[in-house]
């Protein structure tokens, strides 16, 4: 009898594929069902914003940063405006900054809400996706009141932001933040979250230690599903965070190994409480009337020099590093994002787990591919 | 006169008379006529169930389903059918034609097979065979066949993937299912799926789910083993949408994907009905089926589709709840869990009989 | 440990490597060095017990007439922040990898070089990371013209209201 | 923990998380109604009627849908096509007889953005974001929308006091 020959099976998983969460591109090598490795191929929406930001003014840059990370992309637009305006030393009228970190606490609702949706939906989940979609439709209506705009939001501006609260946004935010907190978390957990395939699924896959996450340059939740105790928003404060009473949930390992992929789902669906507590806080704290916008020139020169500031974003810490030359538009502009790390640990990680773990583990680090490739 | 056929045959014979020829082709008719009937009933429900699948889905999603074909989305399967017969058929340059073109059919047949030994209530049912039972778990495995053929003809990896998963799967899931359904042979002693149906009676404690704690739990490895037959969420491993893109019918496009889906509905069909009939006592009313008038043998097949059907039901409910497992998480759940399990039930079954000299739980107590 | 006090700290562990170092906006510190030390700076900055940095973003710049990669490390049992800048001749931009060091610094060294074209010796794996494998140029630099064409398809988008 | 038990605890919660998931469904199959709100040709016949029947009327107040330009105000300034990050508006002014007229409004509709800025810093509000979202065309060039056919004259700059009234 001949001697069977087997051989390794090259997959190519993407570009497009249901699973990569926009257009990313795995060569995948397994035997079997069981995974040798899968080396990820990005790039397929590099736009090259940071070559973008060279030719457009500071504040004609602000939409592009919408574009950076489209899930949330209020997270991007107060990166940029922090950076901008702490390289020019431009001070934001307090109503602002409320404004702000009520935005973006709901782009991070918002933002979790399609990540851990979308990683339940990558196990075959369709209903909790649904569910936790229509939590965003609402999230979406309440940014379309507060500046227009469902998606792209474009609400921050260099020294404040665009408008000033609508009219009856306030009671609509605490309806939503009542029905978040009392009703659909605990429900979806009942659906979904405690559910024992889903535990099986998740608990021990995709396991990241705490070292290595600092190594791989891991951010946000992804890091914090590690047991690293670390969030810029108390850690590092920018705006006004340093205001409010929040907890920082961290992994620990809540059905199996501290850092496997349920570590990371289930910061995700904590982290919702949380922001639900700073915007409520953020509400009662608020004034009534105020400046909601410093005003800068039209013609906005900043002075010259480098800087480096990071905001913590959804998908973990949004860096700019921005290097001035003192002229209209930006000299360098560098963004860092959480995706670009989560993705590139991908290839150590994949080693060994099976192909439908594969797809768990991209799912749960919550990438999004435009903010690996930008 | 075990059968439609049979029947069908009788009638003509008293009308037309008599002849060797004649009796032939009165033996075709006979079973033309029934298996007809039988494939325009599956593919019809199987269409019904597509359209109910997303009005299912919207509703448990707080969405509203289909809605535009007809009043309330109703047509919607068919303009889908309608669709897919007019969509081109793509087949791979490099894949295996004749197998390609094969395998759909193959998987469609195995489906509709096992509508001819389905007792629909009364005397509809194609043909009783004595071995009704093991036909029908024979038939059922068929499919696998086809899914396989699909897989390895489309010459994709995915596909491959999707086809030899579905083998692995559903010749260990056979397992369970099978021996959930002999449990009940032990009861009845009979393959024969009239036999099956006329020892259950009208009520639910006359029925064999309630027979004995055993035959009970034997019901849900059934229902889970049929689950992981039909190939629906929580073990949807050879389609995997998210993982295989669409598994072993990536390639296939116009009515040979059409075929797969009609089957794959036609099966939750069969499958409800299997568990109808074997379980929850079939279109039984308590009457003999082939004695009673008309009248009663359509409220027999009334009985039977109104168990049937909300069974169906529930293999919707159940996909829009559940996440899929990984593929090793479903070969640990047969082989430690479902197969001890119904094993366990097939012994105690056998020793219930034996104890209890072949009284069930109620029927012991209504003497 | 306040801005002055880390730059008293590095000016000490690393005194010989380092060309320049200024407190810069946003509570961080910008230290020059010469880009031959890069790696032995990086070791110190990584392991000493007083700094423990790790990386935190990494980016290169076109200067016109030099080129420069910046690391940007953070501390986080101390939480303080440093930037390393290490200046590199325009003709051949070349300096050693800090992948040993820090190894989730891979794929960052890999889109500097896919867009500037900054050479990172010992690196394990210097391909393009985000453009394609056969694209011309480092679209990063100042002088980089945008092709008309790739792979003959058409870059330009003519104005539609002209 | 012993093996034996393992095995039966993994049993149970499968059937005790399983059954709860099934419970909400249900809830959700039976109980809730859908919150769909259908695309506006549905309206007026659905259950679902929001504010009113038309297009413009479900969207919000701030909504930012196609560029309209308001020609009995625009003083021809410029500043909505230098503040376009993506250069998509076209303006041409031209001078006769000491009267500026504009000659030439274009706005490259397939390229907006809709991110607001030129409606931010246009002075006289002439240039505004109106509600409509509905763009679909069959020819891509019917999307460059040139808004000036005849040379339309400016309108006169509003002096200090009125543009701070306004």
């Amino acid at each position: 009898m001949a001697e069977l020959v087997s051989q390794e099976m090259f997959l190519n998983m993407g570009p497009h594929h249901p699973s990569t969460h926009g257009v990313l591109r795995l060569i995948v090598q397994t035997d079997g069902e069981i995974m040798r490795r899968a080396v990820p191929d990005v790039g397929y929406l590099h736009r090259g914003i940071e070559k973008i930001a060279e030719r457009v003014t500071y504040q004609g840059f602000m939409p592009y940063t919408d574009r950076i990370d489209y899930v949330s992309a209020f997270s991007g637009n107060l990166g940029y405006a922090l950076t901008v305006e702490r390289l020019a030393g431009i001070e934001v009228p307090e109503k602002a900054e409320y404004l702000r970190v009520i935005a973006a606490e709901l782009a991070r609702m918002g933002s979790h809400f399609i990540g851990f949706g979308a990683v339940l939906l990558d196990l075959g989940a369709v209903t909790p996706f649904v569910h936790a979609l229509r939590e965003r439709e609402t999230y979406n209506d309440l940014m379309e009141m507060l500046c227009g705009a469902r998606l792209t939001h474009n609400y921050a501006r260099i020294g404040g932001v665009s408008h000033d609260l609508p009219e009856g946004f306030k009671e609509k935010t605490l309806k939503f933040i009542d029905h978040l907190e009392y009703e659909f978390i605990d429900e979806f957990n009942n659906l979904i979250s405690f559910n024992s395939i889903l535990v099986k699924r998740f608990a021990n896959v995709g396991v990241v230690s705490a070292e290595k996450a600092i190594e791989y340059t891991l951010v946000g939740p992804n890091l914090r599903g590690s047991g690293v105790q670390f969030d810029l928003r108390r850690d590092d404060p920018y705006s006004i965070y340093d205001r409010f009473d929040f907890e920082i949930p961290v992994g620990k390992g809540k059905f199996g190994t501290v850092g496997d992929c349920y570590d990371r789902y289930w910061i995700r669906i904590q982290e919702i409480r949380e922001s639900c507590r700073i915007i409520r806080q953020a509400l009662e704290q608020m004034p009534e009337k105020g400046e909601i916008r410093t005003k800068i020139p039209k013609v906005f020169k900043p002075p010259k020099g480098e800087i480096y500031v990071r905001t913590e974003c959804p998908r973990g810490e949004m860096g700019f590093y921005l290097i001035s030359d003192g002229g209209k538009s930006p000299y360098r502009l560098k963004i860092r994002t959480g995706s670009f790390s989560a993705m590139s640990i991908l290839e150590e990680l994949s080693q060994g787990v099976m192909v439908a773990d594969l797809v768990a583990i991209i799912g749960s680090f919550d990438i999004v591919a435009p903010e690996i490739d930008r | 006169m075990h059968n439609l056929a049979s029947i069908i045959q009788s009638i003509l014979k008293e009308l037309f008379g008599s002849s060797p020829s004649l009796d032939l082709l009165y033996t075709f008719l006979g079973y033309l006529v029934p298996c007809l009937t039988v494939v325009t009933v599956i593919g019809m429900i199987g269409g019904i169930l597509t359209l109910m699948e997303r009005k299912v889905a919207g509703a448990i999603q707080n969405r509203l389903g289909p809605n535009r074909v007809g009043p309330y989305g109703s047509l919607q399967w068919i303009a889908d059918a309608i669709k897919l017969h007019l969509k081109e058929d793509i087949i791979p340059a490099l894949a295996d034609k004749n197998l390609f073109r094969l395998a759909p059919y193959i998987v469609f047949v195995g489906t509709v097979l096992t509508g001819l030994v389905i007792p629909f209530g009364g005397s509809f049912i194609v043909v009783d065979l004595n071995v009704g039972l093991i036909f029908l778990i024979v038939a059922v495995s068929l499919v696998v066949i086809g899914l396989l053929m699909s897989g390895w003809a489309s010459n994709n990896k995915w596909a491959l993937l999707g086809g030899i998963r579905s083998a692995a799967q559903i010749v260990s899931y056979e397992i369970p299912s099978a021996l959930a359904l002999l449990t009940v042979i032990l009861i009845t002693g009979s393959f024969s799926m009239q036999k099956i149906v006329a020892e259950q009676g009208l009520f639910p404690w006359q029925w064999f789910i309630f027979y004995n704690p055993f035959t009970f739990i034997a019901f849900f490895i059934f229902g889970i083993a049929s689950l992981a037959e039909l190939n629906r969420v929580p073990f949807d491993f050879p389609e995997a949408e998210s993982e295989l893109v669409s598994g072993y019918n990536v390639e296939y496009s116009s009515m040979r994907f059409g075929f797969f889906f009609a089957a794959e509905f036609g099966n939750i069909f069969v499958t409800a009905s299997i568990a109808t009939a074997v379980f929850l006592g079939g279109g039984n009313i308590g009457l003999d089926p082939y004695e009673s008038g008309i009248g009663y043998q359509l409220l027999m097949v009334l009985v039977f589709f109104a168990k049937a059907i909300p069974l169906c039901f529930v293999s919707l409910w159940v996909r829009w709840t559940l996440p899929r497992l990984r593929i090793d998480q479903m070969m640990s759940m047969c082989w430690k869990y479902l197969i001890p399990i119904s094993f366990v039930c097939l012994t105690c079954t056998a020793l219930w009989m034996l104890v209890f000299n072949g009284n069930g739980i109620f029927w012991r107590m209504s003497g | 440990m306040e801005q002055h006090e880390l730059i008293e700290k590095v000016k000490v562990t690393c005194q010989d490597s380092i060309v320049r170092i200024e407190e810069m906006p946003n509570d961080d510190v910008l230290v020059e060095i010469k880009k031959e030390e890069i790696l032995s700076v990086m070791d110190i900055l990584k392991n000493d017990p007083e700094l423990k940095f790790s990386i935190s973003n990494h980016l290169g710049v076109d200067n016109g007439e030099n080129y420069a990669v910046i690391y940007n490390l953070y501390s986080y049992p101390f939480k303080h922040k440093i930037t390393v800048k290490a200046c590199l001749d325009h003709e051949h931009p070349e300096i050693d990898s800090v992948e040993s060091i820090f190894q989730g610094m891979n794929w960052f060294e890999r889109e500097t070089y896919d867009l500037l074209g900054i050479k990172f010796t010992g690196h394990s794996n210097l391909k393009r990371l985000l453009l394609p494998p056969d694209w011309e140029g480092h679209p990063l630099r100042k002088d980089y013209v945008y092709p008309d064409f790739y792979n003959q398809i058409d870059n330009r988008r003519p104005d539609l209201c002209d | 923990m012993n093996p034996a038990i393992q095995y039966f605890k993994n049993i149970w919660d499968a059937i005790y998380t399983v059954s709860f998931g099934m419970i909400i469904t249900l809830k959700y199959w039976v109980k809730e109604p859908p919150i769909t709100i259908e695309y506006p040709d549905r309206l007026k016949k659905g259950p679902l009627i929001l504010s009113g029947n038309s297009l413009e009327e479900i969207v919000s107040d701030r909504f930012r849908g196609y560029l309209t330009v308001d020609f009995s105000t625009c003083i021809g300034c410029l500043q909505c096509m230098i503040t376009c990050p993506i250069d998509i508006i076209a303006i041409e002014t031209e001078k006769r007889d000491d009267v500026r007229f504009i000659t030439r409004f274009d706005i490259n509709q397939s390229k907006c953005m809709y991110c607001g800025l030129c409606v931010e810093v246009c002075p006289t509000d002439a240039i505004v974001h109106s509600k409509r979202f509905e763009g679909a065309c069959y020819d891509i060039k019917e999307l460059c929308i040139r808004h000036v056919e005849t040379a339309v004259p400016v309108a006169k700059r509003p002096s200090k006091g009125e543009a701070e009234s306004a």
